[in-house]
């Protein structure tokens, strides 16, 4: 029993109950919150898996800038932070569903150990990880900043209220 | 590696992306800075000039060496060049319908709708060129958030918004399961690059996993389904196609849906062309019963469920479905005559497809009603309308004399000629495209038969030309595959698809 | 010259549409004499083909070849495998099949005059037809015949269903899918022989279906892939005869469509049926072909005899009629069981005959449309009063269906006769019942019309005509002619039969 | 040594991945839906990380598979929620169940 | 002369074309173009006959069409059998044309009912030429064409459709046993041709159940043409007809082509003695059967039709007794007398407008020349001493008694007695005693025939007179010598009669015509004892023993039946299969549609469902568990 085994366990628990809690909770601002501490909890793993630069990217956008967001979306849309409940049948087949998706891929990779090999991702994560992204993957790099791009004006022009109905707004 | 062994990259094989990246950059510049008031025809103007220029520029690549840049990060062969060039013929067509779809509260946005549509494209484009799982991915997101905003580009259209949404939702659950089963397929091999994760998956250790192995395909293959609409996530197709503006839908329907068939072929064939599946033979054979019933399944979905669609948006969401079911079944007969066949298909059906489109965009907007009625009498009132869309709906339907029955005569070949044969799908397909008479000759009635309606039609010139060009090319294509089919053989080599090219970054290393 | 002729005469319908296009389609005069003269000149065409066409000769001729579609196999690159050609060429069957296309067309044409509205498409759509018949008959390789047989269907469609009667519709789409089931499992077997052989050309598959099995089961053709096929041809053909219980979407055609079109439809896209049959069935699947004989006889038996029990009990005459051309399709049937000369000549005999009768009586059941507005057997009696003409006509065309000797339909009749006592003589005796049956509904349709005591609406009714009178002389002037001097038919057939009788060693 | 297997990890993905489909497929509020689909991604990035670490062929490209899918994963969200946004503008509301007026 | 007698038929064809045609503008002298084209045909058969009695004889042939190896030809053959047959037909049309001049005076479709005699006699001429089995049935055909088309003459009255019909249709049936017979015997022997089937019959190269078959077949055909039980019931119904027709068709020509078929094959009858007997049995009874019926009918014509039937079965009953010439000798006689009864009945129609026989009466002495034209006939008929009948009749009756059929012998012995009987009940009843008038009927006033009618009369009464000395036991046989000529060999037909056969003939016909005189002339004997004594004989009797309403009952209403089954099933169970189809994959379209439901989380739900179903699939089918 290592430290890194009680970590992963206590990190593990953490963010499975967060699951659990966004989908047993009713208040939607709950549920959010919940969900950070999976999403802090993740990265917590990211750290004990010897990528400690995934774990703070993790950190800063989930727990901080989309938990955020959705926040405030939850916000915006604000009427009824209520949650109703599906209807039972529907529920319970999705619920069967997915947990037969679950036994068989168990199934398979309970037994999924290839060991460890000896290499040091710990080792400045952060500069070998910043070469690989500005050498072998610049394409793709670049390629999420126009998809970045696209995201923001897609945000922007579907967000944004239209001139006639600020006028509207005003009179 | 340092910078100039980055430059000496022949970074002239990007040309065409290049091309396409730039025209959209400039034009979000220039929209930002243009009045509300002005109106976006030069912007139009433009995006039709940057997509030429970048088809021109893909003309030219026509024999132009495989070219590796990084890894195959980016992949310049003839496969890419030749559905690049149905990607940026239909993105062409689908402009004109844009530029002439008359809609008040997408005024306001009409520039960005503009290039949404140019990222879009790009992203189909690198997911054409590129040979890295990590490429493919963003190219495939760029693709799908592009087309996820353009879906809701009316904003005031409530249908609009949720269709977006119903995209969005669809999309992001699609994209999960994709990435759930690519993350075993790198996983297992620790590579991205495809040809390398080929390489890995003889590894011995691996073939302990075959089941895993298998499954991961599965996954990844069914998240794929999602972008050529094909079962089991294919029911997002008519709600959205529905809702959206009828440009974004030929757009889905037509570019959208090639790239999806563009980054199977890639990924799937590339990566499991040697794994070894459960019991040490070959995986891709292994799968191919499962992947033909969903195929079955997808085209008797599509064609029995259109028979009951008033709505003619609806029922040509169901009739793509059913194509991409079609499309499907050359892509798992492991025939010899995949490739061609495929594209033949997909060029033939963006042809059909679109011209079909523009004619409902024109009906359907004019009527303000997307119900089948708007087809009514359409004979007497414009048979300049009536014929081409006969056209097309016979060639939808595989009619001898269009291209669309030489691309079905062709997926017919792939299914039986493979040994065995696999006469069962040949069955289904025949009953599906019998069905499929029903509801394409359906519109054709009520356009002949049915009387009422008498108001006039007028069709704006760019779509005039959309049309002409899209029946022509239909029917020419019907009667003279030779010139698509030399065109093919003439310009392509597809053994440079499955080749790993060594790149200069692999002599860095 | 000769060496386009047979792609000129398959596309000179299109002529008639080129000049159509420039004819304002209100000019219902001008369109219909576009109409006739249209056909008038394939009909021309075709006699010129038949002058350039060797009676005696034996082989193909005036054949083409263009290469068309060539599909690579990219393992193999630059070397073209699965070539697709342009292939025509006419033997003495397709030729006689040809003229007859090219005579009834031009009738038809003629008996369009009855068309109430939209001339212009209705004679752009009939032109198509004509073409796809043509095309069929001449075509050469199963590619173009598919095509060609495919092209037959759209026009047809459209006809019945814009110039049909009340359920015009219903019959449209019950054609349409019904012949798409046939034309599906045709593709299905084109597209697996092709892909076994590597060719699509008639005679070429026939010699590669001749070699011996031992050579065959290299190409994976088993002999019960070959008998797989030739089933499933049958059963494509069978829908297009129609062999019963796949007739009710005939019946409904010929009840609905107008009368021009169900002269073309029964007269010769009925006979595709009957020549796919000979053509590929006899042609390149003899053996198998031999081994079902007794079951094609038995079919074509119950196909008369049922034909004829449920047309004796038929009020409306279009339906009597119709389900009388499901009997006589099956003295086709009879005639391919017997798989000797006397067998398969009456068997293209009775296609020809069959062709002409029915054009001739479904003329006529048109003529009595136009002038009462229904085709009721009650409706009508003693025209030989006010119609002798009429009358007269229809009372032949009635004698010549069943077969009375002078008459083409005798001719038929006793050749497949003939050839099924040779081989079957029990089933044959079975099917001789149906010779009293056709006796007694055609009688019985016939007299209800013409004999008996006239009811008076119909009294005012003007008999034939003279434009009326030239499809009927003509089609009856056929049916005695060939009735009286068959040779010459049969002389130009013989060639062609005996090269199918060859291979059937019968 | 003895370390946290490969599997452990997988298995926490798995379960992560189920439970936000779970979330995704039931929820009525968008939102959650939305942030569902988040979850689903984080238990594939769990996946990645882990390979790159434990697998036949470790190495930092799992790590930075994981980072571009993390990207992608936010400008989804983004949008996702300026979709939504302007979906309750014109509909007063975020129930996933009362967005079919497009059916049959 | 011979080489000309293609022509023969060819004249009245003529006839035919040139009045159709012209119908419009010829009104009623049509009839003499149609009297000379037929007279002209008479010369050339008389010639050819001629010709032939002097041991002429010629057979041309040309190829029609060719079946693979084997020729179809077509051409024309004079025998001896056929050349008499010839002058006959020829005769009895030519004068048939001449009485109709004056029976259909005044009918508006005057010309069409020429045109159909000439297209009658060229179809029987055209079969007695014939040189083969194929050209014989198709103007067999044709002939039963021409007799439909004059039975229907009348096409407004209902009762000449159904006879017409009646007619086509139950000849049509005895054809289709013809047609099997000629075909069989055409892959038994490899032609149609007479002498060639006869040479293989000779060289046994028939199985002899085949001969049989085949025998039995052809005669179906001569059944169902000549009226022989069963098929005989169309005959009496196609008294519809205008009389001329009856006389011409029904009475001396067409019913006796059956007998022509059969002498004409007689090599395979006598090839086969089971086929003979049947021949001979079917022809007694129905001789037997006829007569009865002929009792008690009242319709002139009806008798006379009911006669014609039972002579025609004496004549095969003479074939089928191996009395070769007795039977052609009858046929010949009977060709004259039985159309001179015709014409006579037709000329008493004329007259008195009915053809009831209970509403005519006393009309002797009226009808000057009919009256003693009919006695004739009657007398000939009943077989009275030196009139033709009596020797035919005597050669039938002792060539059956020669040929061991005694059962028969006696049958066609009171069947003499019968025909006598009614003959001249008819007679008395129609010629004596007062004038029974009704109001459709004026017996009181009547005229004698035009003479256009009472010549041909005339010439057929000569002839019924001494139409019989061509082949006496005491003036020599020349019909037998002449008719030997032929292919048939009459070797056998040799035959002692006993000298008591003429004396019974003789006597039962007097007996015959003694009752009739005693019941309807000097009314000793009520005229309806029969009635009383045996009601339900006379009632089957008089319903001519019911076998109409037997055929209704049986065939008829089976068919109907039957047709009704197929239209049933055409209706419900092609129909049915056909509606189940499209409707499952409706139904199946509506629930493709409802799972479309518009809620985005059912769609993954059903992806979900959709790839874990597979992967179960996959799992079980990939032994996953093992």
């Amino acid at each position: 029993m290592t430290g890194e085994m009680i970590a992963f366990f206590l990190l593990a628990l953490t963010a499975i109950a967060g699951g659990v809690l966004l989908i047993n909770l009713t208040n939607v601002v709950h549920m959010v919150v919940a969900l950070i501490f999976t999403f802090l909890a993740i990265a917590g793993i990211y750290i004990t898996l010897s990528a400690e630069f995934v774990g703070v990217v993790q950190v800063l956008i989930y727990s901080g800038a989309i938990t955020i967001l959705m926040l405030f979306g939850i916000m915006l849309t604000k009427h009824q932070e209520q949650e109703k409940k599906t209807p039972r049948l529907k529920v319970w087949l999705t619920a069967l569903t997915i947990g037969l998706f679950f036994l068989i891929m168990y199934g398979k990779i309970k037994d999924l150990n290839f060991g460890q090999q000896n290499v040091e991702l710990h080792v400045d994560n952060t500069k070998k990880i910043g070469v690989e992204l500005y050498s072998h993957y610049v394409i793709p790099f670049e390629l999420t900043s126009v998809l970045l791009l696209v995201a923001l004006i897609g945000a922007i022009i579907l967000a944004k209220r239209d001139a006639d109905d600020e006028k509207g707004a005003k009179k | 590696m340092d910078l100039d062994t980055l430059l000496s990259f022949d970074w002239g094989a990007m040309a065409p992306e290049f091309i396409i990246l730039g025209t959209a950059t400039l034009l979000s510049v220039i929209d930002l800075f243009m009045k509300k008031e002005t109106s976006r025809k030069p912007i139009a103007w433009l995006t039709g000039a940057g997509v030429i220029s970048a088809l021109v520029s893909v003309l030219m690549q026509l024999d132009h060496k495989v070219t590796s840049i990084l890894f195959d990060t980016y992949r310049l062969d003839s496969f890419s060049v030749a559905f690049k060039i149905l990607m940026l013929l239909g993105t062409g067509l689908v402009l004109v319908l844009a530029a002439s779809y008359k809609k008040d509260d997408i005024e306001e946005n009409r520039g960005e709708f503009y290039y949404l549509l140019l990222t879009a494209l790009l992203g189909a484009m690198m997911m054409a060129s590129s040979a890295d799982l990590i490429t493919l991915f963003v190219g495939l997101e760029l693709l799908s958030l592009s087309s996820y905003i353009m879906a809701g580009l009316e904003k005031r259209d409530k249908r609009s918004n949720e269709s977006a949404f119903k995209y969005v939702v669809s999309g992001g659950i699609a994209t999960a399961i994709t990435l759930f089963g690519m993350s075993y397929v790198f996983g297992l091999t620790g590579e991205t690059n495809l040809f390398l994760i080929a390489q890995n998956m003889q590894d011995p250790e691996i073939l302990k996993h075959g089941f895993l192995l298998v499954f991961a395909f599965f996954i990844t293959f069914a998240g794929l389904t999602f972008k050529i609409a094909a079962a089991p996530l294919h029911m997002w197709a008519p709600d959205v196609y529905e809702g959206a503006p009828v440009p974004v839908t030929a757009f889905l329907s037509v570019v959208s849906k090639t790239a999806g068939f563009v980054i199977m072929l890639r990924l799937i064939i590339i990566t499991f062309i040697a794994a070894a599946g459960i019991k040490g033979d070959s995986l891709l054979l292994q799968v191919q019963p499962y992947v033909m019933v969903l195929a079955a399944v997808t085209m008797i979905i599509g064609n029995v469920t259109a028979l009951k669609q008033r709505n003619i948006k609806r029922m040509f969401a169901y009739s793509s479905i059913s194509q991409a079911g079609y499309i499907l079944v050359p892509f798992v007969s492991n025939s010899s005559l995949m490739f061609e066949l495929i594209w033949f298909y997909l060029l033939a059906y963006l042809f059909m497809n679109i011209g079909a489109f523009t004619i409902i965009q024109v009906l359907t907007t004019q009527a303000k009603s997307n119900d089948i009625s708007v087809f009514r009498s359409l004979f007497k009132r414009s048979p300049w309308l009536a014929v081409p869309m006969t056209i097309f709906l016979l060639s939808l339907a595989g009619i001898p004399v269009t291209a669309g029955f030489v691309g079905k005569f062709g997926i017919f070949m792939g299914a039986l000629g493979g040994q065995p044969a696999h006469y069962w799908l040949a069955g289904v397909m025949m009953v599906g495209t019998l069905i499929s008479y029903v509801y394409y000759f359906n519109v054709m009635a009520v356009m002949f038969f049915r009387d009422g309606e008498e108001a006039k039609i007028s069709v704006p010139p760019g779509l005039a030309v959309v049309l002409a060009f899209c029946a022509v090319s239909t029917v020419i294509l019907g009667i003279m595959p030779e010139l698509a089919l030399n065109f093919f053989y003439g310009n392509f080599d597809i053994n440079e698809f499955f080749m790993r090219i060594e790149d200069i970054a692999d002599h860095v290393h | 010259m000769n060496t386009w002729l047979l792609t000129i005469l398959i596309f000179s319908p299109l002529l008639g549409v080129l000049v159509l296009l420039f004819i304002p389609s209100s000019d219902e005069k001008s369109i219909k004499t576009i109409g006739v003269l249209g056909t008038l000149f394939v009909l021309g065409t075709a006699l010129v083909t038949l002058s350039a066409f060797d009676i005696k000769g034996s082989d193909l001729q005036l054949t083409e070849t263009y290469r068309w579609i060539s599909y690579e196999v990219f393992q193999s690159k630059g070397e073209v495998s699965y070539p697709i050609l342009y292939e025509v060429g006419i033997n003495g069957l397709s030729m006689v099949l040809i003229l007859l296309t090219a005579v009834v067309s031009l009738l038809a044409a003629i008996a369009s005059f009855s068309i109430k509205q939209n001339w212009k498409s209705y004679f752009i759509l009939f032109f198509i037809l004509e073409v796809g018949m043509l095309g069929v008959f001449a075509s050469q390789n199963l590619f173009l015949f598919f095509i060609f047989f495919e092209l037959t269907l759209i026009p047809m469609f459209f006809l019945i269903g814009r110039w049909g009667y009340l359920e015009k519709e219903k019959a449209a789409y019950s054609f349409l899918i019904y012949n798409g089931i046939g034309s599906a499992i045709l593709l299905i077997v084109f597209v697996v022989l092709f892909m076994k052989t590597g060719t699509m050309n008639f005679d070429r598959l026939a010699e590669t279906l001749a070699l011996p099995q031992a050579q065959l089961d290299q190409m994976f053709i088993t002999k019960s892939f070959k008998m797989g096929m030739l089933i499933a041809l049958l059963i494509a053909f069978a829908v297009k005869l129609p062999v019963a219980p796949l007739h009710s979407w005939m019946v409904r055609v010929h009840v609905q469509a107008p009368p021009a079109i169900v002269m073309i439809h029964s007269g010769i896209l009925l006979k595709i049926g009957a020549y796919g049959l000979i053509r590929f069935g006899a042609g390149m699947f003899p053996k198998e072909f031999h081994s079902l004989a007794f079951v094609i006889g038995l079919f074509g038996v119950i196909n008369l005899l049922y034909g004829a029990f449920i047309a004796i009990n038929q009020t409306d005459f279009k339906r009597v009629l119709a389900y009388s051309s499901v009997s006589h399709m099956g003295i086709v049937l009879i005639g391919l069981a017997a798989l000797n000369d006397a067998g398969v000549t009456g068997a293209v005999f009775q296609v020809v005959s069959h062709g002409l009768i029915s054009a001739l009586l479904f003329f006529l059941v048109g003529a009595l449309y136009e002038r009462s507005g229904t085709s009721e057997l009650k409706a009508f009696g003693g025209l030989a009063k006010n119609m002798p003409i009429l009358a007269g006509v229809l009372l032949a065309g009635g004698l010549a269906s069943l077969g009375l000797p002078g008459m083409s339909g005798f001719i038929s009749e006793f050749m497949a006769f003939l050839g099924l006592f040779h081989k079957m003589p029990i089933l044959a005796a079975v099917g001789t019942l149906g010779l009293i049956l056709t006796a007694v509904y055609v009688l019985r349709a016939v007299m209800a019309i013409t004999f008996g005591s006239e009811n008076e609406q119909q009294s005012g009714y003007p008999d034939l005509s003279s434009a009326e009178r030239i499809p009927a002389f003509v089609l009856l002037t056929v049916i005695l002619f060939i009735g009286i001097y068959p040779a010459w038919l049969s002389d130009m057939l013989r060639p062609a039969l005996d090269a199918i009788l060859l291979g059937l060693g019968g | 040594m003895s370390s946290v297997p490969l599997t452990a990890y997988l298995m926490l993905a798995l379960i992560l991945f189920c439970i936000g489909l779970f979330g995704a497929l039931t929820k009525r509020n968008a939102v959650i839906v939305l942030i569902s689909i988040e979850l689903m991604l984080n238990a594939v990035n769990i996946n990645l990380v882990a390979f790159a670490k434990y697998s036949l062929f470790p190495g930092l490209k799992g790590q930075i598979f994981a980072l571009f899918t993390i990207t992608v994963a936010a400008a989804e969200a983004a949008v996702g929620l300026a979709i939504l946004i302007a979906l309750y503008r014109n509909r007063q509301t975020v129930n996933v169940d009362e967005m079919d007026t497009m059916k049959r | 002369m011979l080489q000309m007698s293609w022509l023969i038929p060819l004249f009245p064809l003529l006839s035919f074309i040139l009045l159709l045609l012209f119908r419009k503008s010829v009104k009623e002298s049509t009839a003499w173009i149609g009297v000379l084209l037929t007279w002209l045909s008479l010369v050339l058969s008389i010639g050819v006959f001629l010709a032939v009695w002097h041991g002429g004889g010629i057979k041309v042939e040309g190829t029609w069409f060719q079946l693979g190896k084997k020729m179809i030809t077509m051409g024309y053959e004079v025998n001896p059998l056929n050349a008499l047959m010839l002058v006959i037909v020829s005769l009895v049309s030519f004068l048939v044309h001449i009485y109709s001049k004056g029976y259909m005076h005044g009918d508006e479709r005057f010309p069409v009912f020429f045109a159909y005699l000439g297209l009658f006699s060229f179809a029987m001429l055209g079969l007695v030429l014939s040189p083969n089995l194929l050209q014989l049935y198709m103007f067999w055909e044709l002939v039963g064409l021409g007799s439909f088309l004059l039975i229907g003459f009348y096409y407004f009255k209902p009762e000449a459709k159904a006879a017409a019909k009646k007619a086509f249709i139950m000849t049509r049936i005895g054809d289709v046993g013809l047609f099997i017979g000629m075909v069989l015997l055409f892959w038994q022997a490899g032609s149609f041709e007479y002498d060639e089937i006869f040479a293989s019959i000779k060289n046994g190269e028939i199985a002899q159940n085949m001969l049989t078959l085949t025998a039995v077949c052809i005669f179906v055909g001569a059944v169902g043409k000549s009226g022989q039980l069963p098929l005989h019931t169309w005959l009496p119904d196609a008294m519809e007809g205008p009389t001329p027709v009856s006389a011409l068709i029904h009475a001396a020509t067409m019913v006796a082509a059956g007998v022509y078929l059969v002498a004409t094959m007689y090599p395979l009858f006598q090839a086969s003695h089971t086929a003979l007997t049947i021949v001979a049995v079917v022809g007694g009874v129905t001789a037997i059967f006829a007569a009865s019926v002929g009792l008690m009918q009242k319709d002139i014509k009806r008798v006379l039709a009911y006669s014609t039937v039972s002579q025609l079965g004496y004549m095969m009953l003479s074939l089928g007794a191996s009395g070769y010439v007795a039977g052609v000798f009858h046929l010949t006689t009977h060709a004259f007398f039985k159309a001179l009864l015709f014409l006579a009945a037709g000329s008493v129609i004329h007259a008195v407008h009915t053809q009831n026989i209970e509403e005519m009466g006393g009309l002797w002495k009226k009808l000057k020349l009919t009256g003693p034209l009919f006695l004739i006939g009657a007398l000939a008929i009943s077989g009275v001493p030196l009139l033709s009948g009596f020797f035919s009749k005597d050669e039938i009756l002792a060539s059956t008694y020669a040929d061991g059929k005694y059962g028969l012998f006696w049958l066609a012995v009171i069947a003499a007695f019968m025909t006598a009987f009614y003959m001249f009940r008819l007679f008395f009843l129609v010629f004596t005693g007062e004038p029974r008038s009704t109001e459709h009927s004026n017996v009181k006033n009547v005229h004698e025939s035009p003479s256009v009618m009472t010549f041909p009369m005339i010439v057929l009464g000569l002839l019924a007179i001494v139409a019989g000395y061509v082949n006496t036991s005491w003036f020599g046989t020349f019909l037998t010598d002449y008719l030997a000529q032929g292919p048939v060999d009459l070797s056998h037909a040799e035959h002692h009669t006993p000298v008591w056969i003429p004396f019974v003939a003789t006597g039962v016909a007097l007996l015959g015509i003694l009752l009739a005189y005693l019941i309807y002339q000097k009314k000793t004997i009520s005229r309806d004892w029969l009635t009383r004594v045996l009601p339900s004989l006379s009632d089957a009797v008089y319903n001519k023993w019911y076998v109409d309403e037997g055929y209704d009952q049986t065939v008829v209403k089976g068919t109907r039946g039957l047709s009704k089954l197929g239209v049933l099933f055409d209706r419900y169970v092609v129909e049915g299969l056909v509606s189940a189809v499209t409707a499952s994959v409706r139904s199946l379209s509506k629930f493709g549609s409802r799972m479309q439901d518009g809620q985005v989380q059912s769609y993954g739900t059903f992806a979900i469902f959709g790839i874990v179903l597979l992967l179960l699939i996959v799992a079980l089918t990939g032994g996953y568990f093992s």
